[in-house]
């Protein structure tokens, strides 16, 4: 027994040692200033470990990136940006507490987190403490307005566009460009994304004089849907609305298109990642559609740029998450430059006055209710490859 | 009742891979008395061993399947050694809260080390193919997860029935102390069934890669939990229960989804698992044993 | 008359030392001392001694493994969270709503489930607290996966502070009497106690409602103070975390689960600064404090009363 | 009423799948009696106490105390009519100290109520107080008063089988049963727990059944035996008379007995 | 053969046996009787390894194997019925003799060792195929005794071999162990039926909380007062 334990601790103590070493070695990831007083601090609030971690550690490496080339650049204000990062496991309470470490840290601006949710956790403290928060990507209306007062809220932005905008986007699509009269909505149930998404498709769809068969969901980190799917394709649809998440959503399409299902499917700005392609496979992501913010095939030099970039430092392909990332320490950067200091409330009021900012994610200016109001883009995916059908300014 | 029978197709596959984590945790519990809830984890890293094995080394997909077998062997009997022996007469909680431990870390080392983003199999490592039997879809990966899983069932019968390293694992199960006046080693024993119930989570690991053609490092817990459920269901500690567990959720699941509301799968799942053990504690074919006083 | 004196003399003393800790709190916080990063902590530190605590009651001092405590509290949360954010109804109707609420569904719970033993009953109750989840995703009414947001921040130090002192005073209370005995009993011998005059079943029940209830009372202040509760957050691996605290601060020792709530809340603190390793160093924390020390931090011991001039009513 | 026994078993029959574990049992015990239920391992003797006490529930037959039927009650509700046992294999509340083994013990007379414990009301206090007195009491007789603070797992075997008496005399029982309470002790410690046997029954005015397979203690303190050999009474009498009958030599020595 | 010295055996807080010391001769039966609770399976589990005495030493074939772990135990030689016969109930017949056969390697001489066990007990040759908890009591203990015999053991430790059988099966099993014994195999009997292991055994010990009080041979204590006395009362 006591040997067992002693060779426990061995291997303990070399697991502690590897991941000391590891954290040494990967130490580049957070440059610190070259002063300490001559630096701006960043906090980055994201999910790095729990349900969604790889949107937070997508998210993350975007701002990293954007951090990094503006430091090389010379930094903002003649001052160098230094990231902390922190790790809030996907869940509301601890990005709570981690804003408010954040803020005691005297951050100019927060980062993150990913979800509405924990965005949300968030809120009270940026509120309070009069710091803005930037939201990469959460999407719920409720994210930046209170719901019941009607109120803006003043210290949240988001660089993504909301739920409404994407619904109605491709309801519309489908109606007109797709003839589509009869649709089955399959969503993610466990996100307030997908089912915001769901619910502005079906009012616009159902408006247009559409009609929605069947609304099926799943849950995340569910990898079968073929039972779902089966009965689905017994509903014979002309168009299918898959609001989600790529993980979700490429076995998703790749078990309908086995099944037999040939009916055109529409998606969202979650469907924007390079697995979608490697998971799903061209043949059946053909006839497929969905709304997003950006295209990393997009031949705008500047998305060139980035995904070149991107890949360079990370060794793979960015998602629309790391785009969001990257462009919310942009935007801010941009709003540092309009306010003329590195001071909180100074920023905001900059934020909520930016105009025509060209980020990777398209060309935004911030509404009285800090949502971007930017071009959103339907893209097809035809071989695998992602082609621009239409862009739609709202 | 086209749809039917496509609904037990895809049930069947789920639930060949269910049975095949069930195993695992039967046979542990079986023969220590203890959830390991590290089991799912185990799994992902054999799916992750089978990834590396395709991606790098470029084999084909049997010979990943037996790398991951065979390198989850070696950590599940590592594992058992450093975590779970010097826990073996500390009482069950300790050793359950040590599963968890153990659990969390493996997610975790796994994301430390590779990130959490999913990793794609390759199309390459199994082109999928469709054939229609009678209108239904059968895919050719459907019958790779179905064949492979009941190979493997059958080759876990043979050794448990007929070699002697098998009876042994039985014997210890039974009467550890009865078990050692045979001469027989409880520690390599219980080491043995460690290696054999990761390799099974292994397999169905790859099987799980080939199926979703995705790994990633927090794939293992929801299967995890659904094949625990699957040990529990057939009756934990008692292999044929498990592997009849496992199809059982698999069709329940489908079926669920099929006629019913998805989002409420779970809840059925979690509820038929209830209401078995309230009217029947041990498991469809657990033996009720009473105290002795 | 000489033990009388002693028993009030202690409790004055008591009395004082948790006044004292109060005050100095509520006066740090008044006076914007205390940064609102530890006000947080604190908050959490609370929560998860109420959650430690009410657990320790099931699993420590009954011996009922139960794995649905998070179940508890989201009912709590959610009862709370409708009496107050959608019903305007007072923070106190929805505390004891909720204390109310989540009892019930203990009750509700544990009737048909504590028949089961062992391993049986902790998956029945994992089982149930997975449900309460799914369910909780798939009522509109309270926004399915999104959760309730925006609820009012009603939970200040005072409730805190008052709640987790009641969850104790109440749980050590039942402990230290004769219903205690009984409870404890079950733990030790089930049989055994039954065969002397023990209705098992009623006191497991007890225990199950009492500590379900008190979990829902953590649901309600964590509503209130964190602003926004969603189903995913009660998930089976909240359950997890509030077992570790019970099982690392010594099954049976109340004392050592809010130690290990305490000790958990300011670890987690502790290991934000490393965001990319942190779940992997709590892992390893975990699995080399069971291999040291597999009966948690105190045992089923308490604190030793003398030294800390007896913070709690204890035996004698 | 002089002529109703404290209990009388009828016709009582168990088996466990299919093996016949007690079978036709019958048996009466008066009040203030002693009597002992002897018989080989295996006898079935624990059996038939596991059926008194409702730990198991009988096939056929009933068990009349104080003319009232106790198959199908809950141990508890039969602890709580009067019926009190320890344990062959040691039963107690390990990680306990010896005071709270014996408190546990008289829960069922519990003189206060759960919401006077927890808001600790002067009631609680008296209530403690008369708890520990009385248990106490118990421990003094039983010389265990300066052990009470131990825990029960740290005594010696033979403490620990007292405290198993000790424990089942608080629950204040009208009918004691003793199942083999002189195991694995020696000669010395038995004779002074026959003695503290005899004064229990007196000063209680107790029943007591016991089980023994160590016929010494029997002969010198029971008034009457019952010898059981493969769930059956084999005979029933007088020590005397028992000692000289043939049948429970055989079944006690084996067939060879000189 | 067989010497244990001055043992001491702790379970917790309790002194299970106090410096107890017995010899078996090679080629005996030694009979070690007691009441319940004295402390007579605690010494063959002692021997058989899986107690661990605090203090003394266990000696067998000049050989000390105080401290070798209970498995290895029987490759020395010793194998044990335990007491409650401990059968593998959900293994067939054949399963659980060729678990006896643990450590042995030639298939054929163990195929060889379970004809002989099936002769010696014909019924169990009947039920080889039955799972071995659907036995009668008479029937487990047969095969507890056939299980230790496919040791090929040179000590064989029985447990109580009588407990719970019927005065017939308990005069065949006895009849057996005097037939196993007259074959070289050496026995350790813990009995509680007293006369009936006196009866068979050449040396007997009486144990009494974990001490020895009386020893002597068989025979003799067979009609001595004493044990009468401790049995049947004074």
């Amino acid at each position: 027994m006591r040997i067992g334990k002693k060779i426990a601790m061995l291997v303990l103590a070399l697991f502690v040692f590897s991941i000391a070493a590891g954290c040494g070695g990967g130490g580049g990831a957070t440059p610190t200033g070259d002063k300490a007083g001559d630096a701006i601090n960043v906090g980055i609030n994201v999910e790095l470990s729990g349900g969604v971690a790889s949107y937070g550690t997508n998210a993350r490496d975007g701002a990293i990136l954007a951090i990094e080339q503006i430091n090389k650049a010379g930094g903002v204000l003649g001052k160098q940006l230094k990231p902390i990062e922190r790790d809030c496991k996907s869940i509301a309470d601890e990005a709570m507490s981690i804003s408010a470490a954040l803020v005691g840290e005297k951050i100019v601006a927060q980062i993150g987190p990913l979800t509405s949710g924990d965005v949300a956790g968030s809120t009270p403290v940026m509120m309070e403490n009069k710091v803005p928060l930037i939201a990469p990507a959460a999407t719920a209306a409720n994210v930046t307005v209170d719901d019941k007062t009607g109120k803006t809220r003043d210290y949240i932005f988001r660089v993504c566009f909301i739920d409404p905008f994407q619904g109605t986007l491709m309801a519309q699509f489908a109606s007109n460009d797709l003839n589509a009269k009869k649709a089955v909505i399959y969503c993610d149930n466990s996100s307030d994304y997908g089912k915001g998404l769901a619910q502005y498709f079906e009012k616009t769809f159902t408006a247009n004089g559409g009609t929605i068969l069947a609304q099926e969901g799943f849950v995340k980190d569910d990898r079968d849907f073929r039972a779902a799917l089966t009965k689905i394709k017994g509903l014979n649809p002309d168009f299918i609305y898959v609001p989600g998440y790529y993980q979700e959503v490429a076995p998703l399409i790749k078990q309908a298109r086995e099944l037999g299902i040939t009916a055109p499917i529409g998606g969202c700005d979650g469907w924007d990642s390079p697995d979608m392609v490697s998971v799903a496979g061209n043949d059946a992501l053909n006839n497929t559609f969905f709304t997003n913010h950006y295209s990393s095939q997009d031949k705008d030099p500047q998305v060139v740029e980035f995904v070149g970039a991107f890949k360079a430092k990370y060794n793979k392909e960015p998602d629309a998450f790391a785009a969001l990332g990257y462009d919310s320490v942009q935007i801010m950067v941009q709003g540092l430059k309009d306010a003329g200091e590195a001071n909180p409330v100074k920023l905001t009021e900059a934020l909520a006055k930016i105009k025509d900012f060209n980020g990777i994610t398209g060309k935004m200016s911030i509404d009285d209710q800090h949502n971007p109001v930017k071009a959103g883009v339907i893209l097809e995916f035809k071989d695998g490859q992602q082609v621009m059908k239409t862009r739609i300014q709202p | 009742m086209l749809e039917f029978a496509q609904q037990i197709v895809n049930g069947l596959s789920l639930g060949a891979i269910y049975a095949l984590i069930a195993l695992g945790y039967t046979m542990v519990y079986g023969i220590i008395k203890l959830i390991n809830f590290a089991h799912g984890d185990i799994m992902m890293v054999g799916a992750l061993v089978g990834y590396f094995s395709l991606t790098l080394l470029g084999t084909n997909i049997f010979v990943a399947m037996l790398a991951a077998m065979i390198a989850c062997a070696v950590f599940g009997v590592l594992i058992e050694k450093i975590a779970y022996r010097p826990l073996r007469n500390s009482t069950r909680i300790a050793a359950l809260i040590t599963a968890i431990g153990v659990s969390l870390f493996l997610e975790y080392f796994t994301i430390f080390l590779f990130g959490p983003a999913q990793k794609v199999f390759p199309e390459t490592a199994f082109p999928i193919k469709a054939y229609a039997v009678g209108g239904l879809s059968i895919l050719n990966k459907d019958v790779f997860v179905f064949v492979s899983a009941v190979v493997l069932m059958l080759i876990l019968q043979y050794i448990i029935k007929w070699t002697k390293t098998g009876k042994a694992m039985r014997a210890v199960s039974l009467d550890r102390e009865a078990a050692v006046l045979m001469g027989i080693s409880v520690d390599k024993t219980i080491s043995i069934t460690f290696a054999i119930c990761s390799a099974l989570a292994a397999a169905a690991g790859v099987m799980l890669g080939v199926y979703y053609n995705t790994v990633n490092p927090l794939m293992g817990i929801i299967p995890g939990l659904k094949a625990f459920v699957a040990a529990v269901l057939g009756g934990i500690g008692i292999i044929p229960g498990a592997m009849v567990g496992g199809f059982v959720m698999g069709l329940l699941e489908t079926m669920v989804s099929g006629y019913g509301n998805s989002l409420y799968r779970d809840a059925v799942a979690f509820g038929v698992l209830i209401f078995i053990l309230l009217i029947k504690p041990s498991g469809i074919f657990g033996e009720d044993t009473g105290e002795k006083v | 008359m000489q033990k009388v004196n002693n028993k009030w003399i202690k409790l004055g003393v008591e009395v004082l030392i948790l006044a004292a800790l109060f005050t100095l709190v509520q006066y740090l916080i008044t006076a914007g001392l205390l940064k609102q990063y530890y006000q947080i902590s604190l908050a959490s530190m609370c929560i998860n001694v109420i959650l430690a605590v009410s657990l320790s009651l099931i699993n420590g001092f009954t011996g009922q493994l139960s794995l649905g405590h998070a179940g508890f509290m989201a009912v709590g949360a959610y009862i709370a969270a409708i009496m107050t954010n959608m019903l305007d109804l007072p923070f106190i109707t929805g505390i004891v709503a909720a204390c109310l609420g989540a009892g019930l569904a203990g009750f509700i719970i544990g009737v048909p489930t504590l028949r089961l033993k062992g391993d049986y009953l902790a998956i029945a109750t994992l089982a149930f607290g997975e449900i309460i989840r799914v369910t909780l995703q798939n009522i509109d009414y309270v926004n399915g996966p999104a959760g309730i947001m925006g609820i009012s921040k009603l939970s200040t130090w005072s409730w805190l502070f008052g709640g987790a002192i009641i969850t104790i005073v109440v749980i050590v209370n039942l402990v230290n009497s004769s219903y205690g005995r009984a409870i404890i009993s079950i733990r030790e011998d089930e049989i055994a106690s039954e065969l002397m005059g023990i209705n098992t079943t009623k006191y497991k029940v007890l225990a199950f409602v009492v500590g379900a209830g008190f979990a829902g009372l953590a649901g309600a202040l964590y509503a209130h103070y964190f602003y926004i509760i969603k189903p995913e957050t009660f998930n089976f691996l909240k359950s997890f975390d509030i077992l570790v605290m019970v099982v690392l601060g010594g099954l049976g020792s109340t004392t050592g689960a809010i130690i290990a709530a305490l000790f958990i809340t300011a670890l987690t603190a502790a290991l934000q600064s490393f965001p990319a390793i942190r779940m992997v160093l709590y892992a390893l924390i975990l699995i080399i404090v069971m291999i040291y020390r597999p009966q948690g931090l105190m045992g089923n011991k308490e604190l030793s009363m003398k030294i800390f001039g007896r913070i709690w009513g204890g035996r004698n | 009423m002089d002529e109703i026994n404290l209990m009388e078993i009828s016709k009582l029959d168990k088996s466990f799948g299919g093996l016949s574990a007690v079978q036709d049992f019958n048996f009466q015990i008066d009040e203030n009696e002693l009597v002992g239920l002897i018989g080989p391992n295996g006898a079935g003797k624990t059996t038939v106490f596991n059926l008194i006490t409702g730990v198991y529930k009988p096939d056929n037959g009933c068990i009349m105390f104080k003319g009232e039927n106790l198959v199908g009650m809950a141990p508890y509700t039969i602890c709580a009519k009067g019926v009190a046992r320890t344990f062959q294999n040691i039963r107690l509340f390990n990680d306990l100290s010896v005071l709270d083994n014996v408190k546990i013990a008289t829960h069922k007379n519990v003189p206060y109520g759960l919401m006077s414990a927890i808001l600790r009301t002067p009631g609680f206090y008296r209530g403690e107080e008369e708890i520990e007195t009385e248990a106490l009491k118990y421990l003094e007789i039983f010389n265990l008063k300066n052990k009470k603070d131990e825990l029960a797992k740290n005594l010696p075997y033979g403490e620990q089988r007292r405290i198993e008496i000790v424990r089942a005399l608080a629950t204040r029982p009208l009918l004691l049963i003793l199942d083999e309470p002189a195991a694995g002790m020696n000669p010395q410690e038995t004779q002074e727990l026959m003695e503290l046997i005899r004064y229990i029954r007196h000063e209680f005015n107790l029943t007591i059944l016991l089980i023994e397979h160590d016929m010494s203690l029997v002969m010198g303190v029971c008034e009457r035996l019952y010898v059981l050999d493969y769930g059956q009474i084999i005979a029933e009498g007088t020590p005397s008379e028992i000692r000289s009958n043939k049948r429970v030599i055989e079944a006690y020595l084996g067939e060879d007995v000189g | 053969m067989l010497a244990v010295k001055d043992i001491d055996v702790y379970y917790g807080a309790i002194h299970a046996l106090k410096k107890l010391s017995i010899n078996v001769e090679q080629g005996s039966i030694v009979t070690l009787i007691g009441a319940n609770g004295a402390g007579k399976s605690t010494t063959l589990k002692t021997v058989s390894g899986i107690t661990r005495p605090k203090s003394g030493s266990i000696i067998f074939k000049d050989e000390d194997i105080t401290r070798v772990l209970p498995e290895k135990i029987v490759g020395r030689g010793i194998s044990q019925v335990p007491e409650g016969r401990r059968i593998f109930a959900a293994m067939s017949v054949i399963e659980n003799l060729e678990m006896g056969a643990f450590l042995r390697k030639k298939k054929s001489e163990i195929d060889e060792d379970i004809e002989m066990v099936f002769t010696r007990f014909p019924r169990l040759k009947e039920r080889r195929k039955q799972t071995a908890g659907t036995l009668s009591g008479g029937e487990q203990q047969m095969l507890a005794i056939g299980r230790a015999l496919m040791a090929k053991p040179e000590l064989m430790l029985m447990d109580e071999p009588s407990m719970g059988l019927a005065p017939l099966l308990v005069k065949e099993i006895f009849d057996i162990i005097k037939d196993i014994n007259s074959q070289g195999t050496t026995i350790l009997l813990v009995e509680q039926n007293a006369n009936m292991a006196l009866s068979i055994a050449d040396y007997a010990y009486v144990i009494e909380t974990g001490e020895i009080v009386l020893q002597g041979n068989a025979k003799e204590l067979m009609h001595s007062e004493e044990v009468k006395k401790a049995y049947l009362g004074g």
